[in-house]
């Protein structure tokens, strides 16, 4: 398998914070890797690293063979890579609707058929697509945040906590269709998520964080529940 | 006892909730569960007097709480959480914890220059509980961090230090669970599990199906602005309108 | 020998900048011209030139570091009541001689011995400007002047003047000055339609006011009191509409001789303004008290002053000062604008 | 009354070329940046020079000089905002002040700190009573077709939407694949030429002076503000609101409508109306939603 | 030179006081005020007033503080419904009002202004603006380090916040205004006694900015900032008139060359110190061992 994502002695952060503590991670086509841990060991700032979000002070971070560690974010998403954020996932004072449409701000030929395809994941998104995205209930916005960033038609998804926030019914769904997506179009997936069995019922391989580093990475199969709770007792990063 | 009454809200045109009732006894925990955009934040907003409905009521023992004016019902003893956190959070976080404490003798100004010493010892005071609850939560090396560089699940934990500090005799959480992680759940389950022995009301808005039916005594359920069904956990479960509409197909 | 030092305040930038600049080159020219000569008693004089950027808390800046620092024993400065009597307050603590070029407010007669105006008091402008419209045979006046002490002076006395003889104002509009453009000012005027407008103004408010009366249509005949420092923007809109009293000096011989001196030294006389007599004026009168006094303390000067001046002929005429060391009494000019030039068709010293 | 609604389309014209720029900042880079209106200063005096470049057309002019201030705007932005990004908007303004003063400063050097205006030609056109000249037809159709133009834009384009993506949620923004930092820099560009017409077509009804823009700065700002801080559309809404109130306030006759003696408030009070409007306004306009609840 | 010296102190403090009350507002409650001059411009007037009328200077003080607290709160009245992106322009106009009224009003004085009685002895001056610098210190810091003060700082961050936690968010923010306005008069009733004489031309918006500069250059949230802002601003106004000495120009291009050298240092400033000279400092307790 080749390497699609790879994230090599990474140490960045955010001004002069350092997160994230000379981590090495690397996806590789066709895989789904969920990375756990607990609150504040650094999740959500691995995926806004690969994604250019945040300062990187060492390391490298190749994308389909080329290096992209100092490529600003919009050309990372020209190169295939699709993000949904944990927080402030939306445009809040633009319609649901416009949303969408910035979504499929690198693919507007597709838009209007793919834009379909959200609405028939997504229903409720298509009742309101007129409302200010600003006014969406917690769930709604992370629906719309997921079909934008399906419309951009990635070629790798990197995706924060993708099912908090979602009613239990909604959330196999949202699941089901990233299964579906990785499986259809075999796009290699990073997922970070608190909801432990589910991620580990979808991931091939499980990468653990503690305090930004890396404190496990294995197969599914290697790991159980016991373990992984071990870990996150541990704690987050310490930035002080 | 919390009564909520034939409570309508709509957002221009709009109807976000239709004539919803329902009660929140003391001692116990009251959780609300219904799918996305079905009318639970904005409840919630209703009861801490953010939202002003179009019709109906909410009061608190008997007295209704004022519509409009959090400032007055969080002043009633009715304390929340946001679905998205709030913090100062250009405040470190034990200057957060301190600032959710109620009735401060600091906070006058007369005070301030006239009474210095009641001051100090209100202070004191109000430190060692923060510093208590911090470490309760695991925050404690935390304390002297910015609010704002805390991690999502983290800030989390935090705006429930604060509730608590005010120590309200009615809890609105707005998932508090939504992105922390398994272990602190499981805490936070606890907690709530004391909070209801001292004798608090708590609602809960939550879409951790286990963490609802762990801790909670009722259920409410709505959809798209209704009350659809309620009940011990263990009735909604059962309930076919709640599957079909809210927990898909069991897992 | 030791040079003189004399300070000089004005408004170099913010607004009412063209005036300021021109006063200071007035000053300027006198210093050559003294300079020239030889200096006064052999020392030559030195500017030291300030800016007040129009601004009262920069003008009492200036004027701490002219008085304190520099220990300059007179002053010239331009600039609106505003600033000047925070500044004359300074001098009078210090001692110091302040000579007044631009404000006419009547507050400033309370620094006697200190300060000395060479601007005349606009309430003798003013009453002559009414007397010639009375004359003129109007009946109706309307009046549109800046609502500054200036502007506001001028049109009192006028007004009184106008309205003792018979006439009546039907309409005043004072506008604040600093504006781009004043033609919802000017627009209340137009209905009335009154025989003349009484005005006052210089530099480039004058000209929007102007601007503003043109393309509202205006027909009556302007009366402005020291017509030439109004900034005429449409020569052929003003041709033989315009009139008005001015100091009568700038038409005699030494006023000539430094519009001479002006346009050799600034590239011509396109741009001169009255404002240049009043600070060549003021800097050749401290000098002769200076001469005279033969010492350059203040208060030397400011005994020497009143005595020198009764015998000065100077760029703007007579000078002849009350005992607050206001000026009284200028020669007046009547004036009328026409051919693209101003006429001065009778002068009354 | 005519001739009031005449009076307010003219000032109005001007007021909202500028202010639309203030908004395009405001909503995207969260600040009140006073060096706008000095730009629209220097695009005046630009266009005042490009003029005189013998058998230049004034519309080439304007045209250079708009393009000339908008290169300025983003070599601004480059040399002083674009390494600023992180401060508090307040500090921003304070640099946009500290700007202005610069550029103010250094406009007055180079052209002198008395005013300077345009000799044009322009004929007085009579409707009824009421007057206007066929240069306040100008200004009035050149910033219409403008306002047109730059909601056209906005909307209909991707680079517009895109910028409004920005101006919404930044970080979200760049994950699209919305290049920020080049639309920044257009953002910059935008605004600068949009201010030197708009600082043109004032000059050209009225004068140039290096200070300008403190004279112009509450009209512009309250237009801004009565719109709606980051809407574009809104600013030329509020430099209308703003502009009929102020011709009306002091064209009413009050006196005779109350049935006494004719009596209109001075002209001097003009300015209160800037300020009423401004407070009248922000109160009666619908309250926008205030995203508290969650 | 020492009387210079001196002089410039008296404004430093006085300018000081003014930053602080601009302080207490922004730096800690957020409410961004334009029109900071309008309560010092009202100290000012009613010290020039009230000594027109024969009354003495603790009158004139007493009616200036009073004025400033009741405009406040009227000022407040629309501000109250409004966000804070409006508050600046709100204060912002009625700073001009008040201005505009000064100049318009033929009962204050207009262009022409009122004259007030002068402290007689610069050096009293001097004394008098220090004891005020110094109280209005100690009032800030005080405030800025209670629990009053933390309260001011969530509003500042997040008034909704504020609201959950029980807090009145408008009682607060009255409170603020008050104590800062008041402070502020106090300021304009010292200058007017200072300068001797007060007129529109010292209260304008150019003023505002001028306090806002010592403020954001000195770090907002820090009493020290402010007093070292204030300095810096007034230090580098006035030295720069001393560079003319020694260069040959036309006076008015000297004269814009001066503002153009101000306003280059004040963003070079910001470049290099983009979090003010003396940022506000965290407020770092000993952390309890987790
Ligand atoms: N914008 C920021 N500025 C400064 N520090 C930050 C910022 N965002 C996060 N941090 C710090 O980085 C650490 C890791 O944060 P991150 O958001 O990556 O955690 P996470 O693992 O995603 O946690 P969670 O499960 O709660 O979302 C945290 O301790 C936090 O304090
Ligand atoms: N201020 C508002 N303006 C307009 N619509 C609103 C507003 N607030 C909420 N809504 C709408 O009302 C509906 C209910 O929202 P609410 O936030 O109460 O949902 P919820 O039940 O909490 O959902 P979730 O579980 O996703 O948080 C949503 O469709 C939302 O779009
Ligand atoms: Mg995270
Ligand atoms: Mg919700």
């Amino acid at each position: 398998m080749t390497d699609v994502l790879t994230l090599s002695r990474l140490t960045a952060g955010y001004g002069p914070i350092t997160v994230l503590d000379d981590l090495s991670l690397t996806l590789r086509a066709g895989e789904i890797v969920t990375v756990l841990g607990a609150n504040g060991s650094g999740k959500s700032t691995v995926l806004k690293t690969a994604m250019g979000l945040t300062r990187v002070r060492a390391g490298t971070i190749m994308l389909g063979g080329r290096d992209v560690t100092h490529l600003p974010a919009h050309g990372r998403a020209s190169a295939g890579l699709g993000y949904v954020p944990q927080t402030r996932n939306v445009f809040g004072d633009m319609s649901v609707a416009d949303n969408l449409r910035m979504g499929a701000y690198l693919r507007p030929k597709t838009f209007e058929r793919e834009v379909e395809k959200v609405f028939a994941l997504f229903p409720r998104l298509k009742e309101r697509r007129r409302a200010l995205a600003g006014n969406l209930s917690g769930g709604e916005r992370r629906m719309l945040a997921i079909g934008s960033t399906l419309l951009l038609e990635p070629s790798v998804l990197l995706l924060d906590e993708p099912s908090s926030d979602l009613a239990p019914a909604t959330v196999d769904l949202v699941f089901e269709a990233i299964a579906d997506v990785h499986k259809r179009l075999s796009i290699p997936i990073l997922l970070v998520e608190q909801n432990v069995a589910k991620a580990l019922a979808l991931a091939n391989r499980v990468c653990v964080l503690v305090r930004g580093r890396e404190a496990l990475d294995a197969p599914v199969g290697e790991v159980n529940t016991h373990d992984l709770h071990a870990l996150f007792l541990d704690g987050g990063v310490h930035t002080s | 006892m919390l009564r909520v009454r034939d409570v309508s809200v709509s957002f221009g045109g709009f109807r976000a909730l239709n004539a919803v009732s329902l009660e929140a006894p003391p001692a116990s925990i009251t959780g609300i569960i219904g799918p996305n955009g079905s009318g639970k934040s904005t409840l919630l907003n209703v009861v801490a007097g953010v939202y002003v409905p179009d019709s109906g009521a909410v009061t608190l023992n008997g007295h209704p709480l004022a519509y409009g004016r959090p400032e007055q019902v969080a002043a009633a003893g009715v304390g929340r959480t946001f679905q998205v956190p709030r913090l100062a959070h250009k405040l470190t976080v034990f200057q957060n914890m301190m600032a959710g404490a109620r009735d401060q003798a600091g906070e006058g100004v007369f005070n301030l220059f006239l009474r210095p010493g009641a001051v100090a010892r209100c202070e004191k005071e109000i430190a060692s509980r923060a510093e208590a609850m911090l470490k309760r939560l695991g925050l404690a090396h935390k304390a002297n961090d910015y609010a704002g560089s805390l991690s999502g699940g983290q800030q989390k934990l935090l705006t429930m230090g604060m509730l608590l500090m005010a120590d309200p005799a009615v809890l609105l959480l707005d998932e508090p669970a939504a992105g922390v992680n398994p272990v602190l759940i499981e805490q936070q389950a606890a907690l709530l599990h004391e909070l209801k022995a001292e004798g608090r009301i708590v609602l809960l808005i939550e879409h951790n199906m286990e963490m609802i039916a762990n801790v909670c005594d009722r259920v409410f359920v709505l959809d798209a602005g209704e009350l659809i069904a309620s009940g011990t956990p263990a009735q909604i479960r059962a309930d076919e309108r709640v599957v079909r509409s809210y927990l898909g197909m069991p897992a | 020998a030791d040079p003189i030092e004399i300070g000089v305040i004005a408004n170099l930038t913010g607004s009412a900048v063209k005036t300021s600049v021109q006063m200071t080159r007035g000053v300027e020219l006198a210093a050559d011209a003294i300079n020239a000569a030889g200096g006064i008693d052999g020392r030559p004089v030195k500017l030291i030139v300030e800016d007040s950027e129009n601004r009262a808390q920069e003008a009492l800046n200036a004027a701490n570091k002219l008085y304190n620092v520099d220990k300059v024993p007179a002053a010239i400065m331009f600039g609106g009541s505003g600033l000047m009597i925070p500044v004359a307050e300074l001098a009078k603590e210090k001692g110091r001689v302040l000579v007044n070029t631009s404000s006419s407010s009547p507050k400033l007669g309370n620094y006697p011995g200190t300060l000395f105006s060479i601007l005349p008091l606009d309430d003798i402008v003013g009453k002559e400007l009414g007397l010639l419209i009375a004359d003129s045979g109007a009946k109706t006046a309307a009046i549109v002047v800046p609502n500054s002490t200036f502007g506001l002076g001028v049109a009192d006395a006028a007004a009184a003047a106008f309205e003792a003889k018979g006439g009546k104002i039907v309409k005043k509009v004072a506008f604040t000055e600093g504006q781009p453009d004043y033609r919802a000012d000017i627009q209340p005027v137009v209905p009335v339609k009154p025989d003349v407008i009484i005005t006052a103004g210089y530099g480039d408010d004058s000209r929007a006011m102007l601007k503003a009366g043109r393309e509202l249509g205006l027909t009556a005949k302007w009366y402005a009191a020291y017509p030439s420092i109004l900034e005429i923007e449409n020569k052929d809109f003003l041709n033989g509409k315009l009139f008005g009293v001015d100091n009568g000096g700038y038409a005699q011989a030494a006023g000539k001789a430094v519009a001479d001196k002006y346009g050799a030294k600034f590239n011509g006389t396109a741009d001169l303004m009255a404002h240049v007599y009043y600070g060549y004026d003021a800097l050749m009168v401290i000098a002769a008290a200076i001469r005279k006094a033969g010492s350059a303390e203040p208060a030397a000067i400011a005994k020497a002053l009143p005595e020198v001046v009764s015998s000065y002929d100077g760029a703007t005429g007579k000078i002849v000062w009350d005992a607050r060391g206001q000026r009284i009494s200028p020669p007046i000019d009547v004036i009328e604008y026409k051919a693209g030039d101003f006429a001065t068709t009778a002068t009354r010293n | 009354m005519l001739q009031v609604l005449f009076n307010s389309l003219v000032y109005a014209s001007m007021i909202a070329v500028i202010a639309v720029g203030v908004s395009l900042c405001y909503s995207i880079l969260r600040f009140a940046n006073f060096a706008h209106i000095q730009f629209a200063v220097v695009g005046g005096y630009l266009t005042y020079s490009f003029a005189a470049i013998p058998g230049l057309p004034l519309p080439a002019a304007m045209a250079l000089s708009a393009v000339a201030t908008g290169l300025i705007a983003v070599l601004v932005d480059f040399l002083v905002f674009s390494r600023l990004r992180d401060i508090t908007p307040e500090g921003k303004m304070i640099v946009s002040w500290g700007v202005a003063l610069f550029i103010r400063s250094v406009v007055a050097i180079v052209y002198g700190g008395g005013g300077r205006s345009f000799d044009l030609s322009y004929e007085v056109v009579l409707v009824g009573d009421a007057v206007f000249t066929t240069l306040d037809a100008l200004v009035v159709a050149v910033a219409a077709v403008l306002m047109l133009l730059l909601h056209l834009f906005l909307n209909f384009t991707r680079v517009g939407s895109g910028l409004r993506a920005l101006a919404s949620n930044a970080d979200l923004a760049v994950t699209r694949g919305i290049p920020g930092d080049r639309l920044v820099r257009l953002m910059w560009f935008l605004s600068g030429a949009l201010a030197a017409t708009g600082g043109t077509l004032l000059a050209l009804e009225t004068r140039l002076q290096p200070n300008m823009d403190l004279i112009i700065l509450l009209p512009v700002f309250a237009a801004v503000t009565i719109g709606g801080l980051s809407s574009v559309f809104g600013a030329v809404i509020g430099a209308l609101v703003l502009s009929l109130a102020q011709n009306l306030l002091i064209y009413i006759d009050f006196g005779a409508l109350l049935g006494g003696e004719s009596w209109q408030v001075p002209t001097q009070f003009r300015d209160y109306v800037a300020v009423l409007a401004l407070v009248v306004v922000l109160l009666l306009r619908p309250r926008l939603s205030p995203l508290v609840g969650r | 030179m020492l009387d210079f010296a001196i002089y410039c102190l008296t404004i430093i403090a006085v300018w000081s006081v003014l930053g602080l009350s601009l302080n207490i507002q922004f730096g800690l409650t957020g409410l961004v005020n334009f029109g900071q001059i309008l309560p010092f411009g009202l100290g000012a007037y009613a010290a020039a007033l009230a000594a027109q009328a024969g009354l003495s200077w603790p009158v004139g003080a007493g009616l200036g503080l009073v004025a400033a607290v009741v405009v406040s709160l009227l000022v407040l009245l629309p501000a109250r419904r409004l966000s804070q992106d409006y508050w600046a322009l709100i204060t912002l106009g009625a700073g001009e009002l008040f201005r505009l009224t000064a100049l318009n009003a033929p009962s204050l004085g207009g262009a022409d202004g009122l004259t007030v009685p002068r402290f007689a002895d610069p050096h009293l001056a001097l004394g008098a603006a220090l004891a005020l610098m110094a109280a209005a210190w100690l009032l800030s810091h005080r405030i800025a380090h209670s629990p009053f003060g933390r309260m001011l700082k969530i509003l500042r961050e997040d008034e909704v916040l504020a609201a959950t936690l029980g807090r009145n968010p408008v009682a607060y923010q009255r409170t603020v205004s008050i104590i800062a306005w008041a402070m502020a008069a106090a300021g304009g009733v010292l200058y007017a006694h200072i300068v001797g004489y007060v007129s529109p031309a010292s209260f304008t918006v150019t003023e505002t900015f001028i306090v806002w500069t010592a403020l954001i250059l000195g770090g907002p949230g820090s009493t020290l900032g402010v007093v070292i802002g204030a300095a810096v601003v007034q230090l580098l106004s006035v030295s720069s008139r001393f560079l003319a000495a020694w260069i040959d120009l036309p006076a008015d291009v000297l004269a814009n060359g001066r503002l153009a050298l101000f306003g280059l240092v004040l963003v070079l400033m910001f470049l290099f110190r983009p979090q003010g000279l003396v940022p506000e400092k965290k407020e770092v307790r000993d952390a309890p061992r987790p």
